[in-house]
């Protein structure tokens, strides 16, 4: 089926990425687009396949404790080269390599965005000829954070050594054509444009990758890349098309390509304030946190909560807006498998006649005949916030529909993408300030470990203005039990122990409804039916395979 | 020159108009621009057309070229036979559009009456004049220019050779009617068409321009059709004359005989409302015109008072001419210079002189709607120049002005009540019914119909249109009036009725008028005093039967010899003019004029000490002058887009 | 006129620096921050470092002024540089190396010199909305001149009615509209624009004609709308001119009088409208460029925006004042070339 | 010749004085306008669409009651009653006679109620930029020393980048214009707002032309001499003599300030996200083009016919109401 012969044997590639990648230096952005982009250069010692699995590539094989590659302390971890794997150039690639990313990223002045993938690394030191040890300060019960996956891959000293710190954007050649192992090198990079790649000779396997060259398009809108690639067959790949399923399937009816979804652990999901975003409150007080002081007046209710859950029926938001890139979930921690929780699942039936009894024996009913429920003077009527994207509007429509139906009036807002995510604290618009009750967007984690998104919903880290509104902790959950839970899984080594506890967190925030998830997300690509070996991972680059892709051959 | 009967006048004749009529299609139905008209053009002689405005001529004209399918006219009836070189004769009206073409320009050349506009604003002089020269004699471009310089030199242009590169805009009026003659006559034509060559052009010019026609026909031999309203202007150019009326032919025959006897009543009006120079010789006092068909008008004279109401000492104004990096004045144009007289109550003081020579300006400075430099203005004991915004505003009440373009002076978007009105809001001197009632009483004043008083400007007619402009004018029932030319875009029917209106009102309120203008003939009709102006300054003043029957100054004696008369007898010869260009008022920052002197040669009358001609008239100030001639004003200015900075 | 110019450049100056401080301080008090594109898997205080490393924790003064020395003083050295280095005007002079380790204007998304990436998409923005504004007063001035000439005809009212609706249809519809016609019915164009595609020979310079037609035609329709609206009336108010006339009683032919005297006055006013329209060529077109991915000055301009990449959006909003005021000075001075009526002193 | 003269009647000679036709019946100056109106076929065109639209928006909503806002699921992706003429197989019913959108919105209420939105902020902001732009075209023209400053402020406003503007403005002012005049009213002033002062420049230029070449016409001396104030000068002979470019910008800003709208809640900067606009449910509904063709067509089209109806019925106004072109 044309897997083998020769390398470059199947030409050119063209891939479109509705966003370009403004770099090819993944530290300096640590945008996806961006990763992606270079994870055909760059690599890591190793990947996440589609299944969410760990595989050796740049190493021999994946350390764990059994085999001794983890100390059994779990303060350090012990990886082994691939032998013969040599840099683009021809220079081979060593421990010094591994040591000098590790200083390049933690350097005070660089900026770099994976430096939490070094965290608690105290040191990376060559061992014997082809060994590098990393040691942390403390134990470590996930330590395959750093030189993993496409966040975190390995920069060639040779090529960097000058560009520590603050001069990291002078070297302009070099973070837009980083030398790499990967199989293909860059021949031209223009930022946010176009980028062209062409095998790399030097790659460590025989007849790969199969692609002469790549042409890596940035640009325009995700339906005119659906479009390339499934109408008017111009590009072989596009990435990202989040789009509603009904243009998607026509477009895929053409017969020209197919689309395709991976999943990750995204979760789409309401955030339902717990504190109260009433505007007369006057910049600190409102939406800010204070102990239980301040709380929003009825969605701390779990019964309100849960009401406004049962009422939404997620299959139908996903067969509008989702398709095959969208499964419905009751889970903030959808995947992998082993900390899935299934405990919520009665939440994907909806109920409308469950959730209005349940607003009435929690005393919420519509007393002033407006159509709205009340209690005590205050209505359920919410404003509900989220960024412009078409799905994300279409899912508002519907919800409100659905609410409506229940006797909660809604207020919908949507808020320009960069100014919703940009967290500047001027901005009385960002998702951090929550100045709305209910918002919605997706938060995922990246690699397979869930302990540090997890770790989101701490007391500690709920923003405020004392901390600029820096914080995860959107929706501004705090119980000590949840604090408590946290801090145990950051000690617990034993997998199966992590994924009870994980599931437990789980559950606790969807019983407080504080979240209410609606979809789980995948991330829907489409590629030409000619081209072979695509295999999506949500875990990793889409493309961390790429060298395995061919061209089908009719 | 009159004793010289044209050779070929018993010829074939070149064009034979035969029950011509005209029509054009407009949005309310057809409109007859000609009804019947029917005469003859023989080679080598002069036929005038002459009529009011709107009686036809233009169209009887145009149709002879075939220009008014252009201009959304046609010829719906009558023949228009002329005379081909090759002999056999043509019926126009039906010729196809390329042999037309063929005839336009080479057999048949026209003048046009707006020398400002008839030419190609972008194009040179020499572009334009060799067209029409390579398109029909089929020259190269060398010959087409030699042709042009030679056609340059026969309409008398100074420095031919410089014209040929210049642009329009470049040239002086006189100047650009002379090369629009030349343009005409560049295919020797046999029938040369000139309508109203000479209207919008100073009396010196004019008379130049006239002689030169003359002479082109008398050297040639071409036909003339010679279309004009100025019955003066007729009597210097006609062997024969077609008198036009709303589209009719009403009366033809030699010029001698039309003056002399003329049959149709309107013939007759038309000759007694042209004021002719020399006719109030030995009367003290300005009297109001003899119009026919107006019954019971009592002729007497006004002789005012002796009471002075304006005076005005050594008056200067100035336009700085600003020019460098910075902006800063680099010359002056001294329009108004050490200008001192005194105007009575009940009287009309005349400011006559060529255009440019500082007229307006001197008027406008008095209402200072230019800033004067210096000098002193005095309206009945108040200083005008020592008035603040406030305070002018209040003074006008006393001093309105009427301008010489009745058109260009009212507002085309208001009704014809709410202008007279306006002066009456703005001061309030008057409320709610009683507005109206004034307006009302102004209209019959200037004997409008009241039915008027709803219609907007272009409703009426050019002489209706200035009857409002003198009602707005006397809405604040002022004691000054400034008239800027106030008649001179006037039919001269129309003008004489207009100048009596004037007198009376002068009569029965005792207004005084400061009247600007260079119709001499006009001025001798209606001035009491008469100051002659010359590069911003008045040369000679005096009581008017003094100036014009003892002109002392050279440049007064100059301008009396260049005015028409309205005698076929009495025609003058291009030897008769001699004029010295006009020197040029723009002077460099730091010049000082001297003082004006006078010598008082009779009682009353001053004339200006020294000799003040003698420079030559500089590009820039042509540049100026043209540019306000054309409404564009300022000299760094350019009509409807300013640039800023 | 020269010491016209020279004044009206002087004086541009202080405007254009006082432009720059509203811009400055325009963006500055606009939401949105550089992270925003960040993924929220990347903890906050990693996204402060990266603030802190993109200069942003400064008072604004100073980082106005930090823009101000970059653009105005090291930005020119860098052209000098580039000038006696490689360019073939002045690459004989001896290499100069005054940037030499200064810090040029960089942008915030890419972290390379802005002026680079700016320079470096001219070439598309000028092929495709340069070309679509010439060809759209290409055929906007023979309908313009033949409206006029025919005023009220069956070819003047449609020509209205096509060009009210051109004017009125926007391009992200108009632009869908000819690419699901055009490229994916027909299959006739690309609806990707290839940015990298170098023209060498007839062969590829076909490629090129290829995938310009569509933007070209999308962009042309608005450019064509307006302007022969504005040719129109400018040849209708020069029509009734008394030049015209003279002109025909000089026997000339119609085309001559209409193409050669009625044009040329009726040119002027319309050739400062089209130089007032230039800049927006530079500036690119932003939703067109987006849709076939032309990749341009105006998508750069919006995905810098959408990134809040501030030195990207100051500097490129800053070119196109220049380009504004600049042009306008143009549009000026070639009103005083085209018409020997009006003269600068 | 003297047979004519013989038999020609006596001819009046004072052709100024006397009217030649018998007196008109003094008529309003609005009838005036009217009658000159009615003889412009495409304005009255152009008005009668405009009335019809008008009034469609105005009273429709209360003729075809569904909400526009409402979902109605099930009912989904309908097309409209039409298509069932040639495509039998076509999801049509009388329940929805244009169709519904993919949430089962219908599409003849989204239709008129997004014409109410589209047709007042289309106006009022074609308005409030003719106001600034006519304003300080005049001050600009008419006050020398005020011509350069404001246009170099001129400049300035063409080179402000509208996005970074635009979302300034939202952060500033939203929550005060949502407090005081609710979520939807708030959003309108902000967007009208928005679009008026960033759209005003092209008229200022082109007012200030017109008012440099006006300004030197005699009548504007005259009506100095008679003490007119500058205010009158610029209210009562200046401003009606700009009439026709001012007409000429307001046909294009309406037009551009229907399609700002809809890029604007693109950005995620106008109306709430179900509240319809023309432009909104143009761009929302271009990616399903194919499909549903009617559903980029009927609000392109309303789009359209608005902006060309508004320009017939401005060349109309602007005949009518010159009294030039009134009197022939
Ligand atoms: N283009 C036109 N459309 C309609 N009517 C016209 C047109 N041109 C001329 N007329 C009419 O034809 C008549 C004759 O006009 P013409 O221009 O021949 O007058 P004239 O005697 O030359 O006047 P003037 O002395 O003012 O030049 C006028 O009543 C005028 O209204
Ligand atoms: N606003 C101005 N700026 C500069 N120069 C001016 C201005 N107004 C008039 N002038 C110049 O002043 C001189 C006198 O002009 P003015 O208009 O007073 O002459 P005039 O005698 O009224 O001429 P005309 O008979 O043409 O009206 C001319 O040379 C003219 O060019
Ligand atoms: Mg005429
Ligand atoms: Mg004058």
């Amino acid at each position: 089926d044309g897997h083998a012969g020769e390398r470059g044997r199947d030409g050119q590639l063209n891939i479109i990425y509705w966003q370009a990648p403004s770099t090819l230096n993944p530290f300096l952005s640590g945008g996806t687009k961006e990763n992606e982009a270079a994870s055909l250069v760059l690599e890591s010692l190793a990947r996440f396949n589609e299944n969410g699995e760990m595989v050796p590539w740049l190493a021999e094989s994946i350390p764990t404790v059994e085999n001794g590659g983890v100390a059994e302390d779990l303060t350090s971890i012990t990886w082994t080269l691939k032998e013969g794997v040599v840099w683009s150039d021809g220079s081979a690639f060593t421990a010094d390599d591994l040591i000098f990313t590790h200083e390049y990223c933690t350097h005070p002045e660089s900026g770099c965005a994976s430096v939490s993938y070094f965290d608690g690394i105290t040191s990376v030191e060559a061992e014997g000829e082809r060994g590098v040890k990393i040691t942390f300060d403390a134990p470590k019960p996930f330590p395959y954070t750093a030189f993993v996956g496409a966040e975190a891959p390995i920069l060639q000293k040779a090529q960097f050594q000058e560009c520590l710190g603050a001069r990291a954007p002078e070297c302009t050649d070099a973070n837009f054509g980083p030398i790499g192992t990967g199989p293909f090198v860059v021949s031209e990079f223009r930022p946010n444009d176009v980028i062209t790649y062409v095998a790399n000779e030097n790659y460590r396997e025989e007849g790969k990758p199969a692609f002469a060259s790549i042409t890596f398009k940035g640009g325009g809108d995700a339906v005119a890349a659906a479009r390339s690639v499934l109408e008017t067959g111009e590009f072989d790949y596009a990435w990202n098309l989040q789009l509603a399923p009904d243009v998607l399937d026509r477009m895929e009816a053409a017969g020209k390509g197919t689309v395709v979804a991976a999943y990750g652990t995204s979760v789409e999901r309401l955030h339902l304030n717990q504190t109260n975003p009433d505007p007369a409150l006057g910049p600190d007080m409102r939406s800010v946190f204070m102990n239980g002081e301040n709380a929003h007046p009825f969605l701390t209710d779990p019964k309100v909560g849960q009401a406004l859950s049962m009422a939404i029926d997620r299959q139908l938001i996903v067969d509008v807006g989702y398709g095959a890139g969208g499964q419905p979930t009751c889970n903030v921690l959808p995947a992998p498998e082993l900390y899935a929780s299934t405990a919520n699942d009665g939440c994907l039936v909806q109920d409308i006649e469950g959730a209005n009894a349940l607003l009435d024996e929690a005393g919420w009913v519509d007393s002033n005949g407006n159509g709205i429920r009340d209690k005590d003077g205050v209505e359920l009527s919410v404003l509900y916030q989220t960024s412009t994207n078409a799905v994300r509007q279409d899912t508002q429509a519907l919800i409100k529909d659905w609410w409506r139906q229940i006797g909660v009036e809604t207020e919908l807002r949507n808020v320009d993408a960069s100014v919703f995510f940009g967290g500047d604290p001027g901005s009385p618009d960002t998702f951090q300030k929550f100045y709305a009750d209910i918002e919605m967007y997706t938060n995922n984690f990246a690699g397979v470990d869930p302990e540090a998104y997890m770790a989101n919903w701490l007391c500690s880290d709920i923003p405020t203005p004392a901390t600029q509104w820096q914080g995860s902790n959107i929706q501004r959950f705090c119980t000590p039990e949840y604090d408590e839970l946290v801090e145990k899984m950051s000690v617990t080594a034993n997998l199966e122990e992590r994924g009870e506890l994980a599931k437990q967190m789980n559950d606790m925030i969807m019983q407080s409804y504080s979240i209410i998830p609606l979809v789980h997300r995948g991330n829907p690509s489409a590629h030409a039916n000619s081209l072979g070996g695509v295999k999506m991972s949500d875990w990793d680059s889409e493309l961390w395979n790429i060298a395995d892709w061919y061209r089908i051959k009719n | 020159m009159l004793d010289h009967i044209p050779e070929q006048a018993t010829a074939d004749p070149v064009a034979r108009l035969n029950g011509l009529r005209v029509e054009f299609q407009t949005k309310d139905g057809p409109v007859v621009g000609v009804e019947d008209v029917s005469f003859d053009i023989n080679a080598g002689e002069t036929v005038c057309v002459v009529g009011e405005s709107g009686s036809g001529k233009s169209v009887s004209s145009l149709s002879l070229m075939r220009l008014v399918e252009f201009g959304g006219g046609e010829i719906t009836g009558g023949q228009l036979w002329f005379g081909r070189d090759g002999g056999q004769d043509i019926d126009l009206a039906t010729t196809s559009g390329d042999d037309m073409r063929h005839i336009r320009g080479n057999e048949i050349g026209m003048i046009f009456q707006e020398p400002m506009t008839a030419l190609n604003p972008v194009f040179t002089v020499g572009r334009q004049l060799t067209e029409g020269l390579r398109l029909h004699k089929q020259m190269n471009k060398s010959d087409a220019y030699a042709r042009a310089l030679e056609l340059l030199r026969e309409v008398r242009i100074p420095e031919p050779e410089r014209r040929l590169a210049q642009y329009p805009h470049e040239l002086s009026g006189g100047m650009r009617q002379r090369v629009v003659i030349a343009m005409a006559l560049a295919c020797k034509p046999r029938l040369l068409i000139a309508d109203e060559p000479t209207t919008a052009l100073d009396v010196t010019i004019q008379a130049e321009i006239l002689a030169l026609m003359d002479r082109l026909k008398r050297e040639t031999g071409t036909a003339v059709m010679f279309i004009t309203h100025d019955m003066a202007v007729v009597a210097q150019m006609a062997d024969r004359v077609v008198v036009m009326f709303r589209g009719n032919k009403v009366e033809e025959g030699p010029v001698e005989q039309i003056f002399e006897s003329p049959q149709h009543p309107y013939t007759k009006a038309l000759l007694a409302a042209v004021p002719k120079l020399g006719e109030m010789r030995g009367k003290p006092y300005p009297e109001p015109m003899k119009l026919l068909g107006k019954p019971g008008a009592e002729i007497k004279p006004i002789p005012g008072t002796e009471e002075p109401l304006l005076e005005v000492r050594n008056l200067t104004t100035r336009f700085p001419v600003k020019g460098g990096f910075f902006r800063r004045t680099v010359a002056n144009v001294h329009a108004v210079e050490d200008v001192s007289f005194t105007l009575n109550k009940g009287q009309t003081l005349s400011l006559v002189g060529e255009s440019g020579c500082g007229k307006s300006s001197a008027g406008r400075s008095i209402l200072r709607l230019v800033d004067p430099m210096s000098g002193e203005v005095r309206l009945d004991g108040t200083d005008i120049m020592a008035l603040d915004q406030a305070q002018l505003r209040r003074a006008r009440l006393d001093m309105q002005m009427i301008f010489q373009d009745p058109f260009a002076s009212l507002n085309p978007q208001m009704q014809l009540s709410d202008q007279v009105a306006e002066p009456i809001h703005n001061f309030g001197t008057l409320k709610g019914k009683e507005v109206q009632a004034r307006v009302e009483m102004l209209f019959d004043r200037v004997e409008l119909p009241r039915s008027f008083m709803r219609r907007y400007p272009h409703e009426l007619s050019g002489g209706q249109r200035q009857r409002v402009a003198i009602a707005r004018a006397l809405a604040l029932n002022p004691k000054l009036i400034i008239a800027d030319e106030a008649v001179s875009a006037l039919d001269v029917s129309v003008q004489a009725q207009v100048l009596n209106l004037m007198m009376e009102l002068q009569s029965e309120l005792g207004l005084s008028f400061l009247f600007i203008s260079h119709d001499m003939a006009v001025v001798e009709r209606v001035s009491h005093h008469v100051g002659v102006m010359y590069l911003g300054r008045i040369v000679e003043m005096g009581p008017r039967a003094r100036v014009f029957e003892n002109p002392q100054h050279p440049y007064t004696q100059a301008l009396m010899k260049a005015v028409p008369i309205a005698d076929p007898r009495q025609r003058k010869s291009e030897r008769d003019l001699n004029f010295k260009p006009i020197p040029s008022p723009i002077h460099p920052a730091d010049h000082v004029p001297e003082p004006s002197r006078y010598d008082e040669v009779e009682p009353g009358h001053f004339v200006l000490q020294g000799d003040w001609g003698g420079y030559t008239r500089s590009d820039a100030v042509v540049r100026t002058e043209n540019k306000l001639r054309e409404g564009q004003d300022a000299p760094e200015g350019l009509s409807g887009r300013r640039l800023y900075d | 006129m020269l010491t016209y110019t020279i004044r009206r450049l002087v004086l541009s100056i202080p405007t254009l620096l006082f432009i720059s401080i509203v811009i400055f301080l325009l963006l500055q008090l606009a939401p949105g921050d550089p992270m925003a594109q960040v993924p929220l898997t990347v903890p906050p205080e990693v996204k402060q470092k990266m603030r802190e490393a993109l200069g942003l924790g400064q008072p604004i003064h100073v980082q106005y002024w930090k823009w101000l020395v970059q653009f105005f003083w090291i930005e020119p050295q860098v052209l000098v540089d580039w000038a006696t280095r490689d360019s073939w005007l002045f690459g004989w002079l001896p290499d100069t190396t005054l940037s030499e380790g200064k810090l040029r204007v960089i942008s915030w998304q890419s972290r390379s010199p802005v002026m680079d990436i700016v320079v470096q998409r001219m070439p598309q923005t000028l092929w495709v909305v340069g070309m679509s504004y010439i060809v759209g007063i290409l055929i906007a001035l023979p309908i313009g001149i033949y409206s006029a000439y025919k005023q009220y005809s069956l070819f003047d009212q449609a020509g209205t009615f096509v060009s009210m609706i051109g004017f009125s249809i926007p391009p992200f519809f108009s632009g869908v509209l000819v690419i699901v016609i055009f490229s994916v019915n027909l299959g006739w164009f690309p609806s990707i624009y290839d940015t990298t595609h170098v023209v060498t020979d007839w062969a590829s310079f076909k490629i090129q004609l290829n995938q310009m037609i569509l933007p070209v035609m999308v962009l042309a329709l608005q450019t064509t709308a307006q302007i022969s609206r504005f040719m129109r009336s400018s040849m209708l108010d020069n029509l009734n001119q008394d030049y015209v006339r003279t002109a025909r009683a000089k026997g000339l032919k119609e085309s001559v009088v209409v193409l050669v005297h009625v044009l040329r006055n009726s040119m002027i006013p319309i050739i400062t409208v089209i130089a007032l329209g230039v800049p927006s060529v530079f500036g690119g077109a932003i939703i067109t460029e987006t849709l076939f991915k032309v990749n341009g000055i105006g998508q750069l301009l919006l995905t810098a925006l959408f990134a809040n990449d501030l030195p990207m959006v100051m500097t490129l909003t800053f070119i196109f004042a220049v380009l504004i005021v600049l042009f306008n000075l143009i549009a000026d001075v070639l009103y005083g070339v085209l018409d020997p009526r009006i003269r600068y002193d | 010749m003297t047979d004519q003269t013989a038999q020609a009647p006596e001819v009046e000679l004072y052709g100024a004085l006397k009217d030649k036709e018998p007196p008109k019946e003094p008529r309003s100056q609005w009838r005036d306008v009217w009658d000159q109106f009615r003889k412009h076929k495409g304005a009255l065109i152009g008005g009668g669409f405009l009335l019809f639209i008008t009034l469609a928006i105005l009273i429709g909503p209360l003729i075809w009651t569904v909400d526009a806002k409402q979902l109605d699921i099930r009912n989904k992706d309908m097309r409209p009653i039409y298509t069932a003429l040639w495509d039998s197989t076509a999801r049509v019913s009388w329940v929805k006679p244009l169709g519904s959108d993919n949430l089962g919105r219908d599409i003849l209420a989204t239709l008129l109620a997004g014409g109410r939105a589209s047709m007042a902020v289309g106006w009022t902001a074609m308005l409030l930029a003719l106001s600034i732009g006519t304003a300080i075209g005049v001050c600009a023209g008419y006050f020398r020393r005020l011509d350069g400053p404001l246009m170099r402020f001129t400049d300035l406003f063409l080179s402000l980048p509208i996005l970074p503007l635009l979302l300034v403005a939202v952060t500033l002012f939203r929550q005060p214009l949502r407090a005081n005049f609710g979520p939807e009213t708030g959003m309108f002033i902000l967007i009208v707002g928005v679009i008026g002062i960033t759209s005003w420049m092209q008229t200022a230029r082109i007012v200030r032309g017109e008012i440099l070449a006006l300004k030197e016409r005699e009548f504007i001396l005259a009506a100095r001499s008679i003490g007119t104030t500058p205010a009158k000068i610029i209210r009562r002979h200046l401003l009606p003599n700009v009439i026709s470019p001012i007409m000429v910008s307001a046909t294009l800003g309406l037009a551009t300030a229907i399609i700002t709208e809809s890029a604007l809640s693109f950005l995620g900067v106008g109306f709430p996200s179900d509240f319809p606009t023309w432009g909104k449910l143009l761009s929302d509904a271009v990616p399903r083009m194919e499909d549903f063709p009617e559903r980029v067509m009927l609000p392109g089209i309303l789009i359209s016919l608005t902006v060309l109806s508004v320009n017939y019925l401005g060349d109309g106004l602007r005949d009518a109401l010159d009294p030039r072109i009134r009197g022939r």
